[in-house]
């Protein structure tokens, strides 16, 4: 086969991927997508085969026979509770082939740059990482290993002293490639190793993000590996699978309130220590997207509704909210507290006019014993009656009055749009909670680009 | 052509037939009207404003009914005045004609040609002409505040630091025109409100408005084909009692709507599902005035059974007269509208249309509508 | 080399623009798909494992390479379509 | 510790002070409760209810209120009740303390520890026993129904092929609990409402029912830190009339609920402004237990005046007097549950507390509360 | 300076590029990207001066001075209302500029490979049809020529002939490029006359559409021109702008209910006879997305609810529909037919429910009059209330009741679920009108979609 | 070649993906802004009129070329700037 074919080939491979990924984002269409994605990749793997440069045959007949078994047992076998540790061994092998690449064509010897070889550093270095982070992930998931985060004293000093190493010994190599080859090695072990670091210490609750960002590592890795041969659609569907996963990470880590930096920066985790201390510090804001993305994820909304809710005339997109979340599989109710507005009965002449079913109505003596299994609770403009001073501080004028426990939940997203206090004029620590996240604005408005985020 | 609106005789009538609104609309056809002095005052329309109209104010009530070449009113008229009409004039009012035989003979006797409002048919063109959905829609409105006036508790939900008020139960059995802005007004004052029907295309009519649809199944039923729904049998009628009689016992308003065209009243709600209800709770019975659908319901009497209040007060549209005047007033002016002939200056009996056809009952000397023959 | 960097910034890029709002019963499907994408680094391996003239350690670590990834891509797309797979008769049956 | 209950004495009262959920709920902290037999009876609770709850009944009222620590009522007792009362008891019923001065000695100086109803703050924590804000909702309520039960017009705005009913014009004077309440109950009923008040908070408050607020500009005004609204000077009453007869003239119903705390109802709607108003239209003072809002108006009665019905009824939550029971009975159980003390097994008359503070009105044989000595 | 550093300059350009045109397209980040493009083009041109190829810049210098203060002349004098030709104008010379570069490479007659030759080709014809045809555009628009369209007999086979002759010229010259210099210039010819005459049948209305389609034409031939000189920088910017020209072009004519391919074919905005010809077709549906950009571009609004809107339970979404668009700017009312519904006040209990104001309710009677000045009315799940048949079938049984001329619009959009008849059970013409278009589905799911769009 | 196919199919996509809904205000001045980065042609010119030994006509193409382009770039920022900038004044007017 022509270079100009094969090169076409590589093209209309990487249109494909593009094609793929896109429509896997999507419901609808995401097993078309794959479909699509595969049909890249067997034209890539044709097209290569076909390359003047591929001329012995019986070992990659070998490779990929067993490859090829492996992978539909391994496919076939799997249950689909095991999905995820099923991706992050398969994420893990990838990253190891990157490593194995990067080294077959180091050791091939031919004469190396300083460019190729920044580049078999990197593949080797990132497909080390994936390898055993991967490996660790799967183990933790499938609770082979321990779920908890495995921390040990001096952690932050071994880490950067590996990074230090893995700089300095990238740096040398570059400078004299075929000389360098014990630099080569101690980067591979180093890059086993601190890939074990760095998912060490990371609970088995947050692997799936971890194995989305490894995964997105892998494609960088393969992107590397496409610099050392100087292939094309390497580089193009390296690149694709590495910039589409940094942004699925952080989607995922949005969905679990937590920031991408949270988890790009080990020790993560299991920070729990410094988190506290920020607990008296500043109200956390969120946007409408990253506020979507955590009810899209949620089982059990409960919406609090208060006074800021009827001055907004929010309760018509409150009810779409609700019915939208319902149509997701989560479960909705609406928390009235007595007091909640400016008359007795406000919430419920705006929800009865709203249509929202009486069913789906709460007391606070009934919702609060389950606030521990709520996932979110949406706070709409209501301020007094969610102030937990009510329930723990003696000197608050609220002290004794029943309130919602709304910072009991696992999030808590407070509508409102400022920092002002309610009727009592009495400040409210839940805005500084934990779990607590501010979505500042009109609450018609805040609640509207959230249908807008369901819909769009 | 000359048009005559006599005031209406009946008492307990709040109502009147034309608003000056209507002698305008009238005046612009090109007919000649005169009213009876004083037609309007009681609902505050001075005559000096139907005057200013363009009506001619009549005090001789007789002579105005003699010499008229149509009269338009609300409630039928009693034998003597038919007997006072030009004939071969024309006579539209409500008449009851399926049980007002008589009255129809008198009409064909006297050579009038009698339109009955009732029987204007429930097509879509002939809307604007229909007084029994106007006036249904004003009474299914004033049956819900009538309720919620005399009930002991309060319709909404309110949930408040004195605790939880539950919304009012309402129940609407038969759910047409009226059936229909009972359950929206119900609904509006935060009830929770269920209906049921006979016919099945009404459930969806129910949710429409955010209500809740009993389901009994009674097997077959069905609709003629002007909409109105069929008698059901016996055993059918047994089986629905049944299952209302359960939802009945949980309600705090009852308000039964049920009417089959060019019959009396089913007889829906019976002695033992009132007294199955809580003490405290209210029934309206709108269709006291065709037979009743409710067991123990008195026409214009509020009956009080162990506790339970039965209401069967006629006449509901009239509680609201001003509106209910405006509405019947455009109904009828409507109808001489859409046939008058400006050629002519006169209105057109077009027996070929399916209007006239369906709504006038004598003609000729005769009752010509066939389903009163 | 201008060209490839060319390549690589559009490529990334387009990368961050393909993939904007993804419900959540998608993260794992689209993570495993797109694992099974990042397999293309098996182009490499079959090279790696193709040309002429190798030593022993060349031919097990290209062959090794291969295989490695031909599970990874093999794997990969099969497990993203079960699972897809699954998803949709699950919506189906619901309906 | 023991509690007694008896009947209500006014012949106006239809609600009661104590349901028997209530009762439960008093003997869940201990309390020994008496009943007079008869207490629910005409609201449909039985003394085998209150039995049922826990309660024992007494048939003896001087007997019951010589040997209770604590009386709990709804309305004021005549003085010779109060004679009969032991000494150092605890009394808590509504006493409209500003203008019963005389009834305020008499407690006084039977040694009697009286708790004023009216009295309780409207803090946010003392909500939950506040009955001036449970009753002024359900008023505010029954202001709007009967309202549409007596015009002659419909509520909503309806547009049908008999031509377009135009929304009745609601406006409500004074916006508190009450005027809320009429506001949304209005709102849900259909009609175009406008509300107005001295408070310029309460616009928002307007708003947030979706209704209309009405701006008269009058210069200063204010509320006290409860809470309550300010008397105005005689020049920004004017002015305020002057507005808002504009608004009466063109309104279907007038609603007012003007109150200022401590004192008689200030005089907002003249005889002009109800003059100024079309025939057919509606006045609803609920101030006029307080000397009213509306001039003309009196206690009690529907009065004509040129065709504007002005209604004076008194006692509106009393018209639905199950939920207002209900609600008063919570409240009271609340106040008597806030500040008992399950050691003692009696309730602890806490006077560093807020609420204690403003609500008890005569302690240890004197007048004890500030505003009113 | 070297060239990997002009590389990289270029690569920088791109990504300025590529972030100016997605600021560009977001009414907050619109100045801000125009200004990251500007600078893009400094950069692109600054990093070309200094390139070793370029030696001469007297008449460099010349060009530069002249064209920079032609453009900001016409920049600063042009008025607020011609904005549209300028840029037609603009375009036009940017057309006429890859014209003159592809003659010039031409000209310069180095050995010219078959791929130089295509890519000079492109580069001439496109730039060629690129100015005449904005000029034309730019005449109709300021006036200066009829903007009515102008068609003769025959046109479509000359239209023929010459993109034959295009095609014939354009072979030969791959096939001999330096011989084939007569080719070229009938080429260059040929374009001029096509550009002309793709432009001339289109009325004056249409005109912004055919600038942003030439626009976009502008930038391929940029990016052909970039093939000549094997630029990246021209190939990635042309390619950018053609095709993100080509999605604006699209939005604008689903903006205005025509669709792209209409625009594509000439002879387009005088097609009336062959639309005409459709009328009793088949109804015409539309997707929410194209709904939108009707919508959105509407500056007046009657929404006419029917039955439909009720059993959706739509009210409350409708309302929301409707402030959106009037936070648009665009007037809204809502035209209530009095039979519409099931009973009298219907479609009253429930936009009251959903809080529309009473003063945005119109009677028929009263919008009627004023149909003609509408952009858009909208039909939730109304049927016999709009039926076009009451106006003009003598044979309907609906024939005499006034109806809401929906159809009298300039665009009717109704909602509803399938094409089935309403309560008098008669077929409603309205739906195979020609400016109407079907939005089908449940009339609640409809307009939330609408809704979402607004919102994302 | 097949690099410059790869930048081209990439840039390609990446100008399909950049816009999706623009706000109808913003379609005269996005045409118009990306007007001016069509432009980019003004690199050509500059590199046909730039090189050495050239004849008249080459000069006379060249020059005109970049005098174009150069129109088009300048007038083309500036009137899109004009046009935003009127939005932006615009907007807050009526705030
Ligand atoms: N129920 C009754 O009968 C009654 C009567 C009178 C008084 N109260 C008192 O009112 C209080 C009720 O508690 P609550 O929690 O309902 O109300 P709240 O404590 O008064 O708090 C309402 C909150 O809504 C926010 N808000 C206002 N407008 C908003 C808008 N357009 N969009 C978003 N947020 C908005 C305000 O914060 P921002 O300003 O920061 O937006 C405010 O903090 C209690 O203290 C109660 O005692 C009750
Ligand atoms: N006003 C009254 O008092 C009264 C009383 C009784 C009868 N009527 C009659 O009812 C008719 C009223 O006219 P109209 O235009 O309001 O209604 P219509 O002519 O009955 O049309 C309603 C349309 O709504 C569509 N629809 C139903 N459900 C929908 C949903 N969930 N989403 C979207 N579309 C939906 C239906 O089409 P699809 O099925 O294709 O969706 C249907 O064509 C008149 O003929 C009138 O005479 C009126
Ligand atoms: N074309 C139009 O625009 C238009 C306008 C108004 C009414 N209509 C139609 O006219 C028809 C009659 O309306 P109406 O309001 O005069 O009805 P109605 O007053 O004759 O009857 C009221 C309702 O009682 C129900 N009913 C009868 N027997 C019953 C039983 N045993 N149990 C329970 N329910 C029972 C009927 O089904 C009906 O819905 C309806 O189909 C309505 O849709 C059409
Ligand atoms: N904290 C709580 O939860 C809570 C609960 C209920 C009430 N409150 C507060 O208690 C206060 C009193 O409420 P209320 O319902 O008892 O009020 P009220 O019955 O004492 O008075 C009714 C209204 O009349 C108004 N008014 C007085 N003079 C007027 C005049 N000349 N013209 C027009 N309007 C006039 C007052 O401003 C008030 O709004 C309010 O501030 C209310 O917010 C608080």
């Amino acid at each position: 086969m022509s270079t100009a074919l094969i090169d076409f080939s590589y093209v209309i491979a990487s249109i494909l991927f593009i094609f793929g990924l896109k429509r896997l984002g999507k419901a609808e269409t995401a097993r078309q997508g794959n479909l699509i994605s595969a049909i890249g990749m067997f034209l890539a793997i044709v097209a290569t085969l076909l390359s003047k440069e591929v001329v012995n045959f019986q070992w990659i007949a070998v490779g990929i026979v067993a490859g090829t078994v492996v992978g539909i047992i391994a496919a076939r076998s799997v249950q689909m509770t095991s999905m995820p540790e099923m991706v992050a061994l398969l994420n893990g092998l990838g990253g190891i082939s990157s490593l194995l690449v990067g080294w077959a064509e180091y050791h091939a010897g031919h004469e190396i740059t300083a460019f190729t070889a920044v580049a078999i550093y990197l593949a080797v270095l990132i497909g080390g990482i994936t390898f055993t982070g991967s490996l660790l992930a799967y183990g933790k998931l499938s609770e082979k290993i321990s779920g908890a985060p495995l921390l040990f004293p001096g952690q932050q000093i071994v880490n950067a002293l590996i990074v230090i190493a893995i700089v300095v010994c990238g740096v040398l190599f570059a400078m004299d490639p075929m000389g360098g080859q014990n630099y080569f090695f101690a980067a591979v072990g180093a890059s086993f190793i601190f890939g074990i670091l760095a998912v060490a210490p990371i609970g088995g609750a947050d692997m799936p993000v971890v194995i989305s960002l490894l995964n997105s590592y892998s494609g960088l890795a393969a992107c590397a590996a496409g610099f050392i041969i100087l292939n094309n659609v390497l580089i193009v569907a390296g690149a694709l699978v590495g910039a589409s996963g940094i942004i699925l990470t952080q989607i995922m880590c949005k969905a679990m309130n937590r920031s991408l930096s949270n988890v790009l920066f080990s020790g993560f985790g299991a920070a729990g220590g410094s988190k506290s201390a920020a607990y008296q510090g500043e109200a956390k804001p969120i946007s409408p997207e990253d506020a979507f993305l955590i009810l899209e994820n949620a089982s059990s909304v409960v919406f609090v509704p208060g006074y800021g809710m009827a001055v907004a005339q929010a309760q018509h997109v409150v009810r779409e909210l609700g019915d939208l979340l319902a149509e997701n599989g989560c479960d909705v109710r609406y928390a009235i507290h007595p007091v909640a507005g400016r008359m007795p009965g406000h919430m419920n002449v705006l929800l009865a006019e709203a249509n929202v079913p009486y069913e789906q109505l709460v007391e606070p003596e009934d919702v609060n014993p389950t606030m521990e299994t709520v996932d979110v609770t949406v706070v709409i403009g209501a301020n007094d009656v969610v102030n937990p001073a009510a329930r723990e501080d003696k000197s608050s004028p609220l002290y004794g009055m029943p309130i919602i426990n709304v910072d009991k939940a696992k999030t808590c997203i407070v509508l409102k749009r400022s920092m002002k206090p309610g009727f009592a004029g009495v400040d409210n620590p839940l805005f500084f909670g934990e779990n607590t996240r501010m979505l500042f604005g009109d609450a018609k408005a805040s609640i509207s680009s959230l249908v807008a985020e369901f819909k769009g | 052509m000359r048009l005559f609106v006599p005031k209406e005789t009946s008492p307990k009538e709040t109502r009147i037939a034309l608003i000056p609104a209507g002698v305008a609309k009238l005046k612009k056809l090109g007919a000649e009207i005169a009213v009876e002095a004083g037609l309007g005052t009681k609902l505050g329309f001075a005559d000096s404003e139907y005057e200013a109209a363009g009506a001619t104010l009549s005090t001789d009530r007789a002579a105005g009914l003699g010499s008229a070449d149509m009269v338009l009113r609300l409630g039928k008229p009693g034998p003597e005045e038919i007997a006072q009409l030009k004939k071969g004039s024309i006579h539209v009012s409500y008449l009851d004609p399926f049980f007002q035989k008589e009255l129809l003979q008198t009409f064909a006797g006297a050579g009038i040609t009698a339109i009955a409002m009732e029987m204007i048919p429930r097509t879509t063109i002939a809307q604007k002409m229909d007084a029994l959905s106007s006036q249904a829609n004003l009474g299914g409105y004033v049956a819900v505040v009538l309720a919620a006036e005399r009930l002991t508790k309060a319709f909404p939900m309110m949930m408040t630091p004195a605790g939880t008020l539950q919304p009012a139960k309402v129940f609407i059995i038969g759910v047409g025109v009226a059936g229909l802005q009972a359950i929206a007004t119900a609904k509006r004052l935060g009830a929770r409100v269920e209906a049921f029907d006979t016919r099945p295309v009404v459930e969806e009519q129910v949710r429409s408005l955010g209500a809740k649809f009993v389901k009994i199944d009674l097997g077959e039923t069905g609709e003629t084909k002007g909409g109105y729904a069929t008698a059901l049998t016996p055993e059918q009628i047994k089986k629905q009692q049944e299952g209302m009689a359960k939802v009945c016992a949980g309600a705090d308003v009852v308000i039964t709507t049920a009417q089959v065209f060019g019959r009396r009243a089913p007889r829906i709600v019976t002695a033992d599902m009132v007294a199955g209800m809580r003490p405290g709770s209210i029934v309206v019975d709108m269709a006291v005035e065709t037979g009743g659908n409710v067991e123990g319901s008195r026409l214009d009497e509020e009956v009080d059974l162990n506790g339970v209040l039965v209401m069967g007060l006629g006449n509901l549209p009239g509680r609201v007269p001003v509106h209910a005047s405006q509405m019947y007033s455009s109904n009828i002016t409507n109808l001489v509208e859409h046939f008058w002939d400006k050629e002519k200056n006169a209105f057109d009996l077009k027996f070929e249309d399916e209007i006239i056809k369906g709504c006038v009952v004598t003609h000729n000397g005769a009752i010509c509508h066939d389903m009163l023959k | 080399m201008g060209l490839l960097l060319f390549v690589l910034v559009l490529s990334i890029f387009l990368g961050f623009e393909l993939i904007s709002k993804v419900p959540s019963q998608l993260h794992t499907p689209l993570m495993s798909g797109s694992n099974a994408i990042s397999g293309i680094t098996i182009v490499g391996a079959l090279i790696a494992s193709g040309i002429d003239g190798q030593d022993q350690l060349a031919v097990i670590l290209g062959t090794l390479a291969v295989a490695t990834a031909t599970v990874n891509v093999v794997g990969g797309y099969l497990v993203t379509d079960r699972m897809l797979g699954f998803f949709k008769s699950k919506d189906k049956g619901s309906k």
